[in-house]
């Protein structure tokens, strides 16, 4: 506790209310980081408290100095999003011997004492496509794997993609590129040129899209070019995404994801669990969905928000969730 | 003999050098150099070419315009966003870019013109107050179809079909945008060769105090042609959001750079050691051919970049060495 | 030096020139624009390196391959185009000692207060006790900026000095300051190479003389052999007068008149009365403001007082572009910066003021520029290979023919003329004149501002005197003898001082 | 009166400025004027800081130098390799990227001044030539503790205590990086001021041909400015490895506009007009201060972007006003 926020919270009749969280973000544009962002927002508004969000431009020099002034500042909390062990646990510590909590996602921070860490299994992620892939094409056939390396989960999610190679090598991959700066319509510029050196029906059997910019890409120039039976596997679900793959004459057919939305509330209530005192774990995973066209509705149009009807396991988690924290939202609500 | 080789591979070397590389891929890969291959990858090359034509205007005036690439992102995130949410007709879809693009080309010429900040500092002043309007309009999100909005509807609009077609049709079996880029491109030639107001444009960048004394108004030119930039600039956002189908944030970011290699190889072109349109243009088709080409090598990624710089560098040193060994 | 030759791109501007000095003397090296004076210069002192030629002092033959290696030979120079040899943003100590900053030895670390001492004691023997040595470059007259380079060459320590036109800028007592100076500089032995197109300079300082055409030498005599007459023969290779052959033309009504012009600093209220065909001659001193009146009339600086009138109408003229509609051209003073594009082919910039004129409907019309340019080429005897030629490449007379030919298509009353002879040969000033001539006879208002007084008086139907910002006196043909505008021009500033 | 305030206001014009917006923050934000977090901007602010000065040195000798943040890229990734690939010594680690940086401003300075590619484009090849090594030279992935090898191993090393010390430690209570940039700023300014070879390198700058005809051997001073580019870029990344702890791909990218900005600034700053030392830490100064106030004082990450592109703006107009009028 720090002195201010007493007083501020004198004002709400319940101790947890009016906090100030800092979030801070490593990658900050995006339907993914927004639709994370707004997960954030909305949770803190239930519990009454205020959010600041610390962009970090893909810097992790930044996002370290970010967190630095955060501490500075004296946030009462601090959530991260892809952040960095070598870069950010000095950080941390400072952080925590602050007084100040703090949840992460992604960023594998676990070799740090009082850090809650989120995780999205990306490993699991990248199996559950490969898998649906492998299953559709039947164990064989020539890939376009799309792909870049320099970020972690892309590296986790290239370790599943060197299990798949051993397990089908029947699976042959024709070509790879993949840029992180121009991620749409580099795919789909060099997908094209790529179609053009195979122009037969059958010559490729699926792209591998490790991320749902790379996949739109990839599904743009498969359908611009006529190449209906290329199928697209991405990673990654944005609201955006969901409309691809509800398109019947959209190449992209699966998806494996975690909601960002509930990504930012589970990260939240971990957050306010640590506010109040409560013991956390140190690790949480968030099970990866597996969202195919086949799971879809074909009659109306959904958004992610509407997918846990459909899909198992989405969006609907109350994980983190606690009685007090219900009492709190329940409290502002009331205000 | 001697004498006459020299200012041929100088004038011409450049060019020389992109038909090398153009066969180079046609030996490595049989399907490079098909009818098909070749309109992808001028297709691949439009966007950034219309962007190319805005910095080569810019420069002509001797004034570099860093805010092409923010210029691009904001109209594309307004294009999509007059169709997503507004459901506009297409005429105001591609009218109302346009006007914005030249906006930032009047801030910018405000600036430079009549404030007198150097261009390179203007500019990049103003990418950098670009680059934040367009990320606060849209709240950081891509704008796409039906998108749901922070109030929790979702927005009424989509992309219009007839729009699409602008980035993904065929006329007469060549992409629309391939023929937009070519129209733009001899029209933009024709403009600086043959026009009145295309050589007052010259003449500024060469000696805009000579100029003002011979009766040019040169704010003027200076501001209209930072003005083409912004309308070039804006006019390749749309063409990106047309072609993709959606509004996403950031998307002019990597343009800058690559209009700037483009116009930069297209001064070694004819060796006119200046900005041209043509040079601008051949300079696009090579980076495109490069591209191409390497990813049917399947090249990595990585090396790619190698490659373009070197070409880059050889580009330019056939041009500049020559340059300079003739004023020497 | 022996056997010098160097072409440009092919085209020889020094074919086998041989030259020499001797210590203690002043040589004077004269020659038309273009003769290839300042180019033998630059290879003497290491800033071209010849194509062929040797350079040999005391004995020892030497290549000169960078201006270090003349340097440590003892060859200093002072460049025609004092631009090129300053640093605008430094200092005026700096620019004196840049030799010493930029030599590879001695002191490691700058000095700053020890420095401008020097700079100010080199500045006193100049006689420019009252310039700042902190002031910056860029702050300062061309005539202070041609002080400083000679300033820095007398920080040297120098066997052989070259001095490229330094008094072209220079005003009379400067000129005679100089003059002491560079006889000082014979008595100690040293070599003085001086270039100059004003030929009684010759005569009161030079010890022999040496005269170049067309990139060749064609004679060296000591200057007590020569005569005027003889020289100009020998520079242009005919018999030529130096004469004002002026043409008779009707004056009309009055096509320009100013009332109470202020502007910037030097402009302190100016009254002037043109009519149609008449010349007239507004002189001064250097620094008297004639430039900036200029500027001021033609809209290129703004006006800050007083009324302007063109052909009977009032106009306020805020740019050139306003002043080329109302009817006004100027033949600016800096015509590499202001006069032309260097870049641009002839054809290019005889056309610029008319590409309204030479196109239908905003085409340029290829054929009609063609003309007009081919035409300018013929009439003003512009020497050059072709209208696409570069114009950076013409010789200083050619360039300033085309400054004028541009102005040639437009509808003009008033043509101003800021010292279009600086610079120029006889030949080329000939020829300058005839085409002033020809634009009063058509009617035009010609406004001739200059510093040399016999152009004035053999030129103009009125002369004018400037003095400080202002006329100060008025004297019609033939009225005035080169002393009393001398007089004028110089008793004002005396009066205003 | 009129006469005087002119001046002063040009002069310190951007001083002030810079002092009313710390003054503005220090009333918005009780945490802001604390010495913790003082020392906190000063060391955000450090590797700009470096790869600044670098693009200093060679705009001095009127040398643009675009390739900064791709060496600073390769030399983030070549000094965790030495560490964690091949566990050398400190020394060679620090010395080796700096060799590194100073082979690509010879490379650079080659095509300068060798070949006389004019330096923008020279440095823009050079730039995605250095890219392209540095992501070959790791195929792509960034550089971290124990990181799995492609042969399926483990890599031998990690990051030295010793090195991170360099990014993260802090002396007699100052961060350590700050201490590197405060004496890097004194002894550059120094450089400038006091030295033949400063002064030399800003003659170079001012006049090229002037120093030339000076006896200055110009080719050799622009080279070794295209150098102190280089390796000051390459200390940047040495610094940025020190200070996350791993050496990411493409790391320096973003500070290249950083550094522009900061050099930009620094032109306004005692109304220089030109690059100055001291303008640019200011500069670096004042963009570190923007972001951090205003991220106290819960302002959207994208309108930051807006308010620093406006901040660059005025205070290039405070200087660029006064300057041309006192010139026209
Ligand atoms: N850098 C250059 N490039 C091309 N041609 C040049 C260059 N410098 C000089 N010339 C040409 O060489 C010839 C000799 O020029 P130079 O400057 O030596 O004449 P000059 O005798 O000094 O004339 P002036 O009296 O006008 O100063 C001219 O025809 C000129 O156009
Ligand atoms: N922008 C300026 N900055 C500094 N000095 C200037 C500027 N403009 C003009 N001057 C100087 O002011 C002085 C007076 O101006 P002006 O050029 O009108 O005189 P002038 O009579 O034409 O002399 P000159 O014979 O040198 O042309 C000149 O010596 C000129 O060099
Ligand atoms: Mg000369
Ligand atoms: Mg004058």
């Amino acid at each position: 506790g720090c002195g201010k926020n007493d007083e501020k919270a004198s004002a709400s009749s319940n101790p947890l209310a009016g906090k100030k969280i800092a979030l801070i973000m490593r990658l900050n544009t995006g339907t993914f980081s927004a639709q994370y962002v707004d997960g954030v927002k909305k949770q803190i508004a239930k519990f009454g408290g205020e959010v600041t969000v610390l962009g970090s431009d893909n810097d992790l020099g930044k996002m370290t100095t970010n967190l630095e002034s955060a501490v500075n500042q004296k946030f009462d909390g601090i959530l991260l999003d892809h952040g960095d062990p070598n870069a950010l646990t000095a950080g941390v510590n400072k952080a925590i011997a602050a007084g100040i909590p703090v949840v992460a996602f992604d960023s594998a921070l676990n070799g740090v004492e009082g850090v809650t860490n989120l995780a999205q299994n990306d490993q699991k992620l990248a199996e559950f496509t490969l898998e649906k892939l492998a299953e559709e094409a039947g164990g064989k056939g020539n890939i376009v794997k799309v792909w870049v390396a320099g970020f972690p989960p892309m590296e986790s999610r290239q370790i599943s993609y060197k299990a798949f190679q051993g397990k089908y090598p029947d699976i042959k991959e024709i070509a790879a590129f993949g840029d992180a700066s121009n991620p749409q319509l580099d795919t789909q510029n060099k997908l094209e040129a790529v179609l053009k050196q195979y122009p037969n029906k059958g010559d490729i059997t699926a792209v591998w899209a490790s991320w749902d910019e790379f996949a739109k890409g990839a599904a743009n120039a498969i359908k611009q070019a006529g190449r209906d039976e290329i199928k697209v596997y991405g990673i990654d679900l944005s609201d955006e995404d969901l409309k691809m793959i509800q398109d019947p004459t959209s190449p992209w057919v699966a998806s494996a994801a975690v909601d960002p939305a509930s990504i930012g509330q589970v990260q939240v209530r971990y957050l306010y669990q640590k506010l109040n005192g409560d013991k956390t774990d140190s690790v949480v995973e968030l099970e990866p969905v597996f969202v195919s066209r086949d799971m879809l509705p074909t009659d109306k149009v959904i958004t992610t928000a509407d997918l846990s009807q459909y899909v198992e396991g989405w969006g609907s988690s109350d994980l983190g969730n606690t009685d007090v924290l219900k009492q709190l939202e329940t409290d502002v609500a009331a205000k | 003999m001697k004498k006459h080789l020299m200012p041929f591979t100088f004038k011409y070397g450049a060019l020389l050098f992109i038909g090398l590389v153009i066969i180079f891929f046609s030996f490595q890969n049989e399907h490079f150099f098909t009818y098909n291959n070749i309109t992808d990858i001028l297709r691949s090359i439009s966007i950034v070419t219309f962007v190319a034509i805005g910095v080569t205007i810019a420069l002509a005036v001797d004034g570099f315009d860093l805010s092409v690439g923010a210029t691009m992102s904001l109209s594309t995130v307004v294009t999509a966003t007059l169709m997503v949410w507004y459901e506009l007709p297409l005429v105001l879809v591609i009218v109302i870019p346009i006007v914005v693009g030249a906006i930032v080309g009047l801030l910018n010429s405000l600036l430079i013109v009549r404030i007198r900040i150097p261009d390179l500092l203007a500019t990049l002043a103003v990418m950098y107050i670009v680059n934040g309007i367009h990320k606060t309009y849209t709240k950081g999100y891509s704008i796409y179809n039906n998108m749901p909005l922070s109030d929790g509807s979702t927005a009424p609009g989509k992309m219009r079909e007839d729009f699409l077609w602008i980035g993904q049709g065929k006329l007469f079996g060549v992409p629309f945008p391939v023929i937009l880029m070519l129209i733009a491109v001899i029209a933009m030639h024709l403009f600086f060769k043959y026009t009145r107001w295309g050589r007052q444009l010259i003449m500024t960048g060469g000696n805009e105090e000579a100029a003002r004394l011979s009766g040019l108004r040169v704010k003027r030119v200076r501001t209209y042609a930072y003005i083409a930039s912004g309308i070039f600039a804006a006019i390749g956002g749309i063409l990106f959001a047309a072609r993709i189908g959606s509004g996403q944030i950031d998307a002019g970011a990597p343009y800058l750079m690559e209009a700037v290699a483009a116009v930069f190889v297209g001064y070694s072109v004819f060796a006119a050691g200046r900005p041209n349109i043509i040079g601008t243009f051949v300079g696009a088709v090579l980076m495109g051919v490069m591209v191409n080409g390497m990813t049917m090598m399947n090249i990595d990624y990585f090396k790619t970049d190698i490659a373009r710089g070197i070409v880059l560098v050889l580009a330019l040193a056939v041009t500049f060495i020559h340059h300079n060994r003739k004023k020497a | 030096m022996r056997n010098v030759s160097k072409s440009f791109g092919g085209v020889p501007a020094l074919s086998g020139v041989d030259f020499d000095v001797r210590g203690g003397e002043i040589h004077a090296l004269l020659g038309a624009n273009g003769a290839g004076k300042s180019t033998l210069m630059k290879v003497l002192s290491g800033a071209y390196e010849a194509d062929e030629g040797t350079v040999d002092i005391g004995g020892a033959s030497f290549v000169f391959r960078s201006p270090a290696d003349a340097k440590a030979a003892g060859i200093h120079c002072v460049y025609q185009e004092v631009d090129t040899s300053l640093v605008a943003h430094l200092s005026v100590s700096e620019n004196i000692f840049l030799d010493r900053i930029a030599s590879s030895s001695g002191d490691k670390w700058v000095k700053w207060g020890k420095l401008h001492e020097e700079a100010r004691q080199l500045l006193r023997r100049l006689g420019l006790a009252t310039l700042q040595p902190r002031t910056l470059v860029r702050d300062l007259t061309l005539s202070e900026k041609q002080l400083v380079l000679i300033a820095r060459l007398l920080a040297q320590e120098a066997k052989f000095v070259i001095l490229d036109e330094p008094t072209a800028p220079l005003s009379i007592e400067e000129t005679e300051k100089l003059f002491v100076i560079m006889k000082g500089l014979k008595a100690a032995g040293i070599g003085v190479i001086f270039i100059t197109h004003r030929l009684h300079e010759v005569f009161e300082v030079c010890d022999r003389v040496t005269i170049m055409r067309d990139g060749q030498r064609v004679l060296t005599e000591p200057a007590s052999n020569m005569d005027a007459a003889g020289i100009v023969r020998a520079m242009l290779g005919r018999s030529f007068e130096e004469e004002f052959s002026k043409v008779p033309a009707t004056i009309g009504e009055t096509v320009l008149s100013v009332t109470g012009l202020e502007a910037g600093n030097r402009v302190r209220g100016v009254d002037l009365e043109v009519k149609r065909g008449e010349i007239i001659a507004v002189v001064g001193l250097v620094g008297a403001g004639k430039t900036e009146l200029s500027r001021a009339l033609f809209g290129a600086d703004p006006v800050t007082k007083g009324a302007v009138a063109v052909a009977g109408r009032e106009v306020r003229l805020r740019s050139p572009a306003d002043a080329v509609q109302a009817g006004v051209a100027l033949v600016p003073e800096e015509r590499r910066k202001e006069g032309i594009l260097v870049k641009s082919s002839v054809l290019h910039n005889l056309t610029l003021p008319t590409l309204r004129a030479m196109s239908s409907f905003g085409w340029m019309s290829g054929k009609k520029e063609r003309g007009f340019a081919n035409d300018q080429i013929r009439d003003l005897g512009i020497k050059t290979s072709s209208a696409n030629q570069e114009t950076g490449y013409l010789s200083g007379g050619n360039q300033q023919k085309v400054s004028i030919g541009k102005w040639l298509g437009t509808q003009t009353d008033v043509v101003l003329f800021d010292e279009p002879t600086k610079g120029v040969d006889v030949g080329a000033k000939r020829d300058i004149f005839r085409i002033i001539g020809t634009l009063a006879q058509q009617g035009k208002g010609i406004v001739y501002l200059t510093c040399e007084f016999t152009e004035a008086l053999g030129l103009a139907d009125r002369i004018l005197v400037m003095c400080d910002g202002k006329i100060v006196k008025s004297f019609a043909r033939g009225e005035a003898t080169q002393e009393d505008l001398l007089y004028y021009a110089s008793a004002g500033r005396e009066e205003h001082a």
